[in-house]
Formats: C-alpha cells, structure tokens, sequence
C-alpha cells in the first residue's frame, strides 16, 4: 500500500517539474537579453599549465576594457567570459554549454590544444566563432568556424628546420621535447620530416610529466650537441638549461618555438648566467622594446603588474583586436548589422566572411612587425585564398642572447 | 663512460628521491597515513627558500626548515589529529583536501609564475668561479657540486635518523608508538606528542629535500610537490615502508631505473618500466626490499 | 516498506528520471548545461559503484580504478572507430557492442590486477593499482593504433544537437546495469563471501571460502564496470586523451567512494553530488576568481570528512544527522539497536585498510623466509 | 642480498612452478590421524611429531603450557601452515598440503583463539557465509545477478538453515544485530555455528572458554555436548581451565615445547608425573 503511496507521489513530482521544466524552455536564441557582446574563452586559470590561461585572460581584459573606453563597436559594448577547464578536457563539456547558454556570442576559444580538440565539436555544431590565441593544433581550425592566431604546430616544426637547413649546416643536431604533450610531439615530428637529410638522425632526448623534476640525464644525452632543438615550453626549458650549463657544448644554441618565449623573464633564472646561445621562432617577443608590443606590454604590466606575461597573452590581445576589426569591419565594408542580441550563429557567418576574404588585413603586435610597429596577419594565403582558419603571418627569430665567451 | 656518467645522474636524482622518501616513511611508520600533502610541504619549503633568499641563503634554508615544521605540526592538528582512530581512508581523504588546499593557497599567495632560483649560485659564489656550472672535473669525467651535496646529504639524514631512532629516548618513544599505540600509552608515553614531533621531523626533511631540489636547479611553482610525493611513494613502498634505510634504497633505485630507461633511449616509457620494476619487486617480495614482514597471530 | 527503499529506491528513482529526461531531451528541452551534467554524473555513478565494489565490499585499496576506465574507453572507441564505416559510429549496436568489448577488455585486465592482490595487502596493493592506471596510460599514450598524444578520435553523441540525448539514456541504462549487477552480486552468497573476506579473511578462509576467486571477482566484476564507463566517455567526447586517466582521476573517484560512506546508495547519490558540487564550482566562479574553487573544494572535503569520521564528534553526529532523522521520518516503529541486514557500521569504514608497517632501522633482510607464518602472503598458494 | 635470492627462488618454485605434494591416502579407522606431523620455523621447531588418532564422536583434547604449539597443531590440521614434516589424514584422506578453503571442503572446520568473526555482517550471515559451499546451496554467480529462481530459492533456505543453527545456541533473537555488537559469550557461541555450518566432520575449537565466567563456562560444556550427540561431530579442543578438560574429554594429548608429552585417557594422562612437571614447573 505505501509503495503505492510513495510510487504516486514521485510520478507526481516528477510530472510536475517536467512540465516545468518544458514550459521554460524553447528559447534557442540564448543571447538575447545580453546587453553587451559576449566574448567566451577556457583556458587553464588554475592547475600546472594556469600561467598560460591567466595571462590570456588578462590580456584579453585589457584588450577588451581599451575597446570599451574607446567606445566600443559604435556603442557597443563588449565582455569577457572565461572559464577555467584546468588544461583538462573534461571540463570542456560543462564550460561550453554554460558560456554558450550564458549568452556567448563569439569564443577566443581554448588557450590550450587538448580541450580545443573538444571545444571545436561544440562551437561548430552551434556555429559559434571562434578564433584561438594558443591552441597550436593543427586540427584546430578543422570546421569553417575555428581560427588560429598561433602558428600550427606543423608550420613551427616545418618553419624551424627551414632556419635550420639554412643557417646550421653540418652542426649535430638534438632535440629535446616532452614526450606527454602533443605541441610538443607535433613540432618535433614535423621537425624530424623537414630537417635536411645531410644532418643525420638527431639526438634525441626527452621528459614526460612524470619525469620532470630533474634533467640531469637528458643533459648527459644531448652533451655533444652543437644545436639544441626544443620544442617546449620555457619553464621546463629554463631548468634544463640551468643544469645542462657546464655540462653542454658552451657554445651550443638552443633554438625553440613560440613556447620558448618568456625563457629570459622567468623569475630568478639569469639568462646570462649560461654561456650557450638562445633564439626562438616565434610570434612575440615578450622583452621587445619597439613597436606596438611595447604599447601592450606596458598597458599589462601597468594593470596586472607581475601577472604572467609571455606569447599567449599577446595572441589573445591579438583576438580581441581581430575580432573587434573584423565586426567593424563587417558593418562598415559589408554593411553588415550587428547588434548587442546578435544569435552567434549570425555573427559567426559574418565573421567567416570577413577573415576569409583577402581585403581583410589585421593589424596585430604578434608577427614580424611592419614600419608602424604592427605586424600584417591575414586568414588567406599568398593568393588570397581562404587558409582554413591558419594564421598567415611574418614568424619572426628571435635571438634572446648570443653565445658567450668562455671564460 | 656513458654508464658511468648514468649511474652519477642516477645517483643525483635517487638522492632527491631518497630525501624526499625519507620523510614520508617517518610519517608512514608513525602515524600509518599515506601523507599526500607531504609532497605540497616541500613546495611550500621551495616558496620559503625563495622568499628568504635575497636575505641570505643560509637563513632561508633554515627559514623553510623551522617553517615547514611548524606548517607539519599545524597540519597534524587541524587536519590529522581529529581522525585518530578513524579509519585510514578517511585520514587518506584529508591529506589529498590538504594537498588541493595547499596549492590553491600557494597560487593565491604567490602566483602561477615559475620561479626558478639561484640558491646555488648564492650559496657557493667563489666555487662557481673556478668551476664552471658547479661541475668538479675528476680526470675525464665530470660530477657535479649539487650531487655531492645531495648524496651526503641523504647519508647523514639517514645515519642521524637512524641513530636517532635507536639512541635516543624520543627516537625509541617512536617505535614503541610505531608499533603498538594502545600499549605506548600505557607505559607513559605521550602518543601525541610523539606524532607531532613525527610530522615535525617529516616536514623539516621535506623543507631539506626542496633545499636539495632547488640546488639541482628545479623551477619551483605550486605544482611542483605533486609528481615528488607520488615518487616518494613510490620509492618508499619499492625500499619497503616504514623502514628507513628501504626509503633510501628505494629513492637510489627509481633515480637510477629513470636515468637509466632514458640512456637506453626508452624515456617515453619511462614511468612503464620503473612501475613495472615496482611491481614485480612487489610480488617477489611483498613488503619492499626491506621491509619488515608483520606476521598475524592466529 | 523499509524493503522497498533498501532495495529498490535506486531503481525507481533512476529508471524514472531517465524515463522523464529522455522524453524532454527527446523533444530538445533541455539545456546543455543540464545534459552535460547528467552525463557526468551517469558516469561518475558508474565508476564510483563500481570502485565501491573493491574499495568498500572488498576492501582492498584501488588507486587504479582510473586506468580500467582507460581501457574501455580506448577499446571501445577503437571499435566504434572501426564500425563507423560499416555500422555507423553512433549506430545503437556499435554502442552495445563496443560497451560489451570495452567491459570485456578492462574486465580481463582487472583479472590481471587481482593477481598480485592474493599476495599483496593494503598500502602495498594500493601502490600496485596506482602503477597498473599509470603503466596503461603511459603505453596507450605512445601506441600510434591508440591515436598517441593527439588522442583517438571517436564518434561522439555531444556534437549533435538532435541526438545527444541518446548519450543519457544509454548512460542511464548503463548506471541501471552497474546498479542492478553489483547489488545482486552483493547480495547473494557470493556478496557475502567477498564481505566476509574483507571483514576477515583468516576466518573466511577457515570458512571455506575461496578466497582466490572471490577476490578476482571482485576485482573483475570493478573493472567490467569501469570500462563501460570508459565506453561512455568515450561517446561523450570527440577524442579520448590518455592524459585524463591519470592517478588524480581514481583518487576523485575513491574520493566520492569514501565520502558516500562506501555504500552502494550512498555512492550513487555522493557522485551526484561531488559531480553537481564541481560543475557549479566550475561555472561560477570562472576569470578572477576561478582559484577560489579549488579551495572551496579543499574546504569541503576536509570539513566533511572530519565531520563524518572524526571520532570526537560522535555524539554530536548522533544528534543532528540527516540520516538518522529520515530514519526517524520513515520508520519510527524499529529499535535503532537492529541494523539492517546489509548495513555496515557507519562510523567505522569496514576495510580491511590498515596501515601496520612498523617504523624500522633495520637491514638485515627478514630472516624466516617464505616459510613463515604471514598470512597475508600465503593467499595464492594452492 | 642473498637472502632476496632466495626469496626469488622460493617465489618461482612456490607461485610459478607450483611444486605440490603428493598425496596418498591410507585405511583409517580414526576420524583425524597424524603421523609425524611437525614444522619449523627458520629454525624453530614449533611442533614436531605429532601423532593423534582421533575416533568418531570423541571429544579430544590438546593441552599443554602456554606456547607449547597447540595453536600450531590447529594451524597445521587446517592448511594455515604447512607441515614441513609429516602427514594427516581425515577418515583416511590425505589432506597434507591443501589450501585452507579446500580443506574445510574436505570436513574441517575450526574456531579462533582470538574470536574471528565477520564484524561488520549480521549474525545471521555469519552463519550463511559457512553454509555457501553446502552442495545443496549451490547457486551460480550467474543465477545471483540475474535473480533467477533458483537464487531465491537457495537464499530462503540458506536463512532457514541458518536460523535453525542459531536456535541451537540461542542466538535467534540476535539474528539481526551486527556481530561485533553481540558479548563476548555470544561471539563465541556464533563462531562455533559458523565453523558447524560448513557441515564438518571434525570440529576443532580453539580455547573455546577463554575469558568466560563460570556459569558461561557451564553453559558451554553443555553446548559442545549437545553438538556431539546432535551433529554426531567429532570434537578437537584445546583448553587451559584443566575442570573443563576432565569434565568434557575422553581423551587428551598434552604438549610442551612443541612435542608430544603425554597422550591417552584423561584421567591418566593428567597425572602423567611429566605433565605435572611441566604444569607447575621445576
């Protein structure tokens, strides 16, 4: 009898807040009642990989508050919502449904590769935009509506054993790269594939997240070497080259990528204090003294002061900026009507059509800047024709220190 | 020579290792918790260091040390102490809420910046000069400074430790705790006391390993104690836990199977093969290589 | 009455909520958020039910539950990945074929770990698992057929709006499964054999029971259900990453076993709970303040576990505890000194747990040999 | 180092190999014979050749000073160790070297110096776990998981017979409580059920009045008799409290030092001039 009872009322309830729950929904527009353009991100903001995340969520927020006091996209306003996934694809399912039913209308994306492998599935089943500052990928921009502001990790590889091929022949080559991280591991095969065959088959050592605590041993492998490749991101780097000093050719160079930028502002680590030399092919340079960069990086270290600063942040000012042109751009080239509500699906398709068509041109601090300090970066090839979401601009080398003197 | 030079860098990290182990087999044997904070106690040591060392690096290897004893004591009684006499996985549980809370804490305070350091540099000014990156070229082959350092080090804390826990009036306060609680109690021993002392023990030797980790050059950052605890683990449970020569031995033999699956060019698969050692050192020997068997009567 | 919620509650419960939210998924009324949130935690339930089988009924320590659900994802991804051509990704068969693959595959290799368990115990097992989650995740992640790094991209239900749905009632079919098995498994004889050997296992011996193979059963029947888990993940994300089942992943899952009170309803509804508890953590406090999270998590779980262990606060748990005051609501008639028939005590975690190395100096490496009187070691011996 | 040898070798032979005894059986009018029975311990000779012969529906005791290897006889009769000397027979079946589990199988259940019991299950599945190897209750995993009726069926019967055992030793109205909330009286009496649920043909109890009071104590004398004529069980005890030997035994065997001091009728062997010496010492 009180099974009966008990059956009843549950039936009950539940009819009752399914009906509800119904009669609640039915909205698909979820950006309706914003009063100021949504721009969605995740990214890291606590765990390991948190200075990457905090310094594009700074960056972006400075980018986006300059928007705003410079009045905004003819009125309107814009506001940054960033989630923290932790570097964790898990979390990416959750961060998405909430910022997209939170009223995002345009997305920087993820800052890292693995949850962007999530996020792009999501974003294009809703054809949401969006345009990555970090997620180097090269799956990234796999649907119409993703798009890098990084180099993919194939063009890094391919592009560093370009500068290799050129400028070390006839040195021994070795590589050290992080064996758990897909950045890492793509631009190291890319690499291998492009590097000219007259090199022979490089050292090669590496570490995992499990064994980083101490590199000794990868120092001992890569000894010999006159060039040192890696792949990797500056604070291991910065450990690796702490321990190999003395021990490492003390004329070797230690050529990286965009992840090796920061390498001379790691707190406590003296890029002097090791002879070898260091250059990186990258996007940014986060110690450059000209240029609109400067302008950046003065603007974040007025605002957040010791905040993490470093390539990923430069990308996501770059976002904010692009997108911000691009919407501009759209209302006064094609007459385009962009309004505060705007469905994302809306403003993603006038958004596609701006970045792929070749009359749009980005001014932007990341890239080899131009004579006015900013650099050229576009969405379309040599030949105007649509990249897919790839980035197209100037790489510059950068040459932190050169190899000192022995003493 | 290549063997020789793998077996140094063995040595080098195994010392860390071993220190860090140390530290966690004094808690282990004492107050029976697998310490998942222990690891986060030695990124507040780092933290320390790093703070105190535009003062002088000697101050702040002691700062970490008094410091981290202190921050082990209060643990003990905030987080430990109300679960004595519960069951093991609840005080498991509490460790790993301590280790989140520790580094949510440490990212607030400090930021998610690495630091890196030079407490070497500071420490040995005048030896840096004359030897390049702290290395001591002996014929043809090279050590450096930081592994001498490191190993003695380790040594003397195990001799002291173990000196300590057999001579002294406290040390063996601890094993009678060690063994039976219930009976310590009875013969007058103050159970609590003993713990705390335990964890201060355990703490400082985690402040030293962060010491010895900094002189390695490691970059320190909140999330830096995660991978050492579970190493430390590791190379406690490998040399048999609670023994304190086994914590050692155990920390020597991870070093050595790390640097040694990376010369044999296997370093992707470098955790594969040192948790399969682990596992068959365990099945060959159940309780560690020197563990101590702990019959039940029947 | 009291039957009823013991036994079937869970059912009920489950089955009509999923009922209910299939229908309105059906019809496309439900949010993302709330979608994505109700897979979360059919998976959670899945794998804390499912680790509660060794953890709580066996009572044997597993940090390597994680490394389970690692096989079945990848295994039956793998398959989905292999039948899209020809059955269709997303196909219900490819589904229940690539659970039952999936569940087979992690349940062998929970074969495999139940081994060393005959002759490991506690701490020194607890590390066996941890290593074992570690070994799986280390190999997948360099093996090309496995995808490496970059992962292995499977056939998803989250990226299709009109489908997705799907994803939860299967989800819930499968929490239904995990539920129905484990209960009948624990209670029936062979439940109460692996009881008895948690609760000591020198005496189940005597008692005749085999304690080789109820101790691989459980392990087995864990792992089973932990691969089907993994299977849902892996329809629940667009590419698998090894990187996910590492130790941090087993230990939230002990983490919810624990704080259920290593019950079977109780971990149903704590992975609910901890599940809702992250997402909302994770929603609301992003940007700024997203490092508060972590340390309201800490704070929680610190606080609840004291609260719900500390021995010093026995009384005051007495006093004012939910749990007793629903007792009181639903059955006042029954003498609180009787305890129900699968009820353990609940301010003694039963596991058999313990942590009894003794503090040692010593080297000399023990002198008895294999022939000595350990009981713990003489498991496999047949 | 050597020693860690060693234990590898031992571990290959033992769990790799699997070297086994071989095992004959022999005509045996006793219950329980053992020839030789002994074992060492690194060295210690814990027990050695121990010869009981013990006939059908006997109450036998083993007696002897504290650590004079009476638990070690038990532990050896029961698989927890394994003889390095010797043989045993139960009603003429070698079960030398069998796993523990197999030789409760064969007719030998036991009880606990230290009372074991299955703390956190009710007394009734204390005594239901003994039953689950009865061939009558056997029911698959398969049929548990999927409630088919034969699992029904088992588990009702099952509770019956458990409830019966329990009626016999007055534990019926506990059936419900947990195990360790039962005194200590009862805790003994539920581990003797237990050890007869397994449908014993010797029945071995270890200081089964150990910390009782005298009329506890009573009440147990009266029990055990009631098992024999009920069960028409074969008993093996070992016991301190010497009234409760003489009271209860037909006969005894009395050990010192891990051999055999004394054996036969009761009466008489408790007057054996050795055995007094050995009691009250000098």
């Amino acid at each position: 009898m009180k099974i009966r009872v008990l059956a009843l009322i549950l039936s009950i309830v539940l009819c009752l807040g399914m009906v509800g729950m119904i009669a609640s929904c039915g909205k698909t527009n979820y950006a309706e009642n914003n009063t100021k353009i949504k721009i969605g991100a995740s990214g890291p903001l606590t765990g390991g990989a948190a200075m990457y995340g905090i310094a594009v969520k700074n960056s972006a927020q400075l980018a986006v508050d300059e928007i705003n006091a410079k009045g905004g996209l003819n009125g309107i306003m814009f506001e940054l919502v960033m989630l923290d996934d932790k570097h964790d694809a898990n979390n990416i399912s959750t961060n998405y449904a909430s910022l997209y039913e939170g009223g995002m209308q345009v997305s920087l994306g993820t800052v890292t590769t693995k949850p962007g492998l999530e996020f792009k599935g999501y974003a294009n089943a809703d054809n949401v935009f969006f345009l990555t500052p970090s997620a180097t990928g090269d799956d990234i921009p796999e649907f119409a509506n993703g798009y890098q502001m990084c180099f993919a990790d194939s063009d890094q590889g391919t592009a560093s054993a370009n500068v290799f091929n050129k400028d070390y022949k006839g040195k021994k080559v070795g590589i050290f790269f992080k064996a758990d991280d897909d950045y890492s591991v793509g631009i190291k095969n890319n690499f291998v594939k492009a590097l000219d065959a007259s090199f022979g088959t490089p050292v090669m050592a590496s570490f995992t997240d499990a064994t980083a605590s101490s590199f000794t041993q990868q120092v001992s492998e890569l000894k010999d070497c006159d060039v040192i490749f890696m792949p990797i991101y500056y604070d291991p780097a910065a450990l690796f080259m702490k321990q190999g000093n003395g021990t490492v050719k003390a004329d070797a160079i230690y050529y990286g990528c965009d992840g090796l930028d920061g390498i001379d502002a790691v707190d406590g680590f003296d890029i002097k204090s090791i002879t070898q030399g260091v250059s990186y092919l990258s996007h940014f340079n986060s110690n450059t003294t000209e240029g609109a960069a400067k302008t950046y990086i003065d603007a974040y270290k007025a605002k957040y002061n010791d905040a993490p600063l470093n390539q990923f942040g430069a990308a996501a000012y770059d976002c904010v900026y692009a997108i911000y042109d691009a919407m501009k751009y759209a209302t006064e080239k094609n007459g385009a009507e962009i309004t505060v509500t705007i469905a994302p699906e809306d403003l993603c398709d006038i958004l596609k059509s701006v970045f792929d068509s070749k009359d749009f041109q980005f001014r932007g601090i990341t890239g080899a800047p131009e004579e006015d300090g900013k650099s050229i970066i576009t969405w379309t090839d040599a030949n105007g024709n649509a990249t897919n979401g790839h980035v197209n601009k100037a790489p510059v080398s950068y040459t932190v220190k050169e190899v000192t003197s022995a003493q | 020579m290549k063997f020789l030079e793998t077996l140094i860098n063995g040595f080098s990290i195994g010392g860390i290792y071993a220190m860090i182990a140390l530290g966690y087999t004094m808690v282990y044997g004492i107050a029976k918790m697998l310490n998942f904070a222990h690891g986060d106690i030695i990124m507040v040591g780092a933290y320390v260091i790093i703070l105190f060392l535009p003062i002088n690096p000697v101050v702040s290897i002691i700062a970490a040390i008094v410091l981290c004893a202190l921050l082990g004591i209060t643990i003990e009684k905030i987080a430990y102490k109300p679960l004595r006499g519960a069951s093991p996985l609840a005080v498991l549980i509490t460790a790993i809420g301590v280790s989140y809370l520790l580094q949510s804490l440490a990212q607030i305070i400090f930021g998610p910046n690495p630091k890196s350091n030079n407490l070497f540099e500071k420490l040995f000014p005048k030896f840096l000069e004359s030897h390049r990156g702290g290395i001591i070229a002996i014929g043809s082959f090279n050590i450096k400074l930081s592994t001498i350092i490191t190993l003695a080090c380790v040594a003397l804390v195990m001799i002291g430790l173990t000196l300590f826990v057999k001579r002294t009036k406290i040390g063996r306060a601890m094993v009678a705790v060690s063994e039976d609680k219930g009976a310590a109690q009875l013969m007058g021993i103050n159970v609590n006391k003993i713990i705390m002392i335990t964890f201060a023990i355990g703490s400082a030797l985690a402040a030293l390993a962060s010491t010895l980790m900094m002189l390695d050059g490691q970059t320190v950052n909140f999330t830096m104690g995660s991978l050492p605890g579970i190493k430390a683990f590791t190379a406690a449970v490998i040399g048999g836990i609670g023994s304190i020569p086994g914590a050692m031995l155990g920390g020597i033999v991870l070093g050595l199977i790390e640097c040694f699956a990376q010369m044999a060019g296997l370093g992707d698969y470098a955790v594969a093969i040192e948790f399969s050692i682990l596992i068959i050192v365990l099945l060959v020997k159940p309780t560690g290589i020197l563990g101590k068997k702990r019959r039940e009567k029947v | 009455m009291r039957k009823f919620v013991k036994n079937y509650l869970s059912y009920t419960v489950i089955g009509s909520l999923a009922i209910i939210l299939t229908i309105m998924g059906a019809i496309g009324a439900l949010p993302g958020t709330t979608l994505a949130l109700l897979e979360q935690s059919a998976i959670a339930i899945v794998l804390a039910v499912s680790l509660n089988m060794v953890v709580g009924f066996l009572g044997e320590l597993s940090l390597g539950h994680a490394g389970f659900m690692c096989i079945g994802a990848y295994v039956g991804g793998k398959l989905a990945v292999l039948l899209s051509s020809s059955l269709g990704g997303t196909n219900i068969l490819t589904v229940i074929l690539a659970l039952i693959i999936g569940g087979l595959a992690a349940g062998l290799c929970g074969f495999i770990v139940g081994l060393p368990a005959l002759r490991l115990r506690g701490d020194y097992l607890a590390i066996v698992t941890l290593a074992f989650g570690e070994i799986v995740k280390n190999i997948i992640e360099n093996s090309e057929f496995f995808g490496s790094h970059t992962g292995l991209r499977t056939p998803d239900f989250t990226t299709n709006r009109s489908m997705r749905f799907m994803l939860f009632t299967i989800g819930a079919v499968v929490v239904l499964l995990t539920i129905f098995v484990i209960q009948n498994v624990i209670k029936s004889k062979h439940g109460r054999a692996i009881t008895a050997i948690r609760d000591n296992e020198i005496a189940a011996r005597a008692t005749g029971i085999n304690v080789t193979k109820y101790k691989l059963m459980g392990f087995v029947v864990s792992a089973v259900f932990a691969g089907l888990a993994g299977v849902l993940y892996s329809y629940s994300v667009q590419s698998i990453q090894a990187v996910t089942f590492d130790y941090n992943y087993s230990i939230e899952i002990l983490v919810i076993v624990v704080l259920g009170g290593m019950t079977v309803n109780g971990s149903i509804i704590s992975a609910v709970l901890i599940t809702a508890l992250n997402n909302i953590l994770q929603t609301k406090l992003g940007g700024n303040i997203a490092v508060a999270k972590d340390l309201i998590y800490a704070l929680v779980l610190i606080l609840l576990v004291i609260y719900r262990n500390a021995p010093s606060l026995k009384t005051f748990r007495e006093k004012y505890n939910l749990g007793n005051l629903w007792i009181k609501l639903i059955k006042p008639k029954n003498d609180p000194s009787k305890v129900g028939e699968d009820a353990v005590r609940w301010d003694v975690v039963p596991t058999k747990i313990s942590m009894d190395e003794v503090l040692s100096t010593d080297v000399i490496i023990d002198t008895t040999g294999d022939n000595s009187a350990d009981i713990g070691e003489r498991g496999g011996n047949k | 180092m050597a020693k860690f040898i060693d234990n590898v070798k031992s571990f290959v032979n033992t769990k790799i190999l699997k070297k086994s005894h071989k095992r004959e059986n022999i005509e045996s009018s006793y219950v329980l014979e053992t020839k030789a029975l002994g074992i060492t311990f690194g060295g210690l000779k814990a027990a050695q050749n121990v010869n009981l012969k013990i006939k059908k529906n006997q109450i036998y005791g083993l007696i002897g000073p504290n650590g004079a290897g009476k638990t070690t006889v038990f532990n050896l009769l029961t698989g927890v160790y394994q003889p390095t000397d010797g043989e045993f027979f139960l009603n003429g079946e070698n079960l030398t070297g069998l796993p523990q589990d197999k030789i409760n199988h064969k007719g030998i259940a036991r009880t606990f110096q230290n009372i074991r019991l299955f703390n956190n299950m009710t007394v009734v599945r204390n005594v239901m776990v003994g039953l689950a190897n009865q061939p009558e209750f056997k029911c698959n995993l398969f049929e548990s998981i999927f409630r088919l009726p034969r699992h029904f069926k088992v588990e009702k019967a099952m509770r019956e017979k458990a409830k019966e055992l329990l009626r016999i030793f007055d534990l019926e109205d506990e059936r419900n409580n947990l195990a360790c909330n039962l005194p200590y009286g009862k805790q003994r009496k539920l581990e003797i059920a237990r050890a007869l649920a397994t449908n014993p043909k010797l029945l071995l109890l270890d200081e089964p009045a150990a910390g009782m009071n005298p009329h506890e104590t009573e009440d147990l004398v009266n029990t055990i008799k009631i098992i024999r004529e009920k069960f028409d069980m074969t008993i093996l005890l070992i016991e301190h409290d010497m009234k409760f030997v003489s009271g209860l035994c037909d006969e005894i065997t009395v050990l010192n030092f891990g051999t055999v001091l004394a054996e036969g009728d009761t009466k008489a062997a408790l007057n054996n001039p050795e055995v007094i010496k050995a009691y009250i010492g000098g």
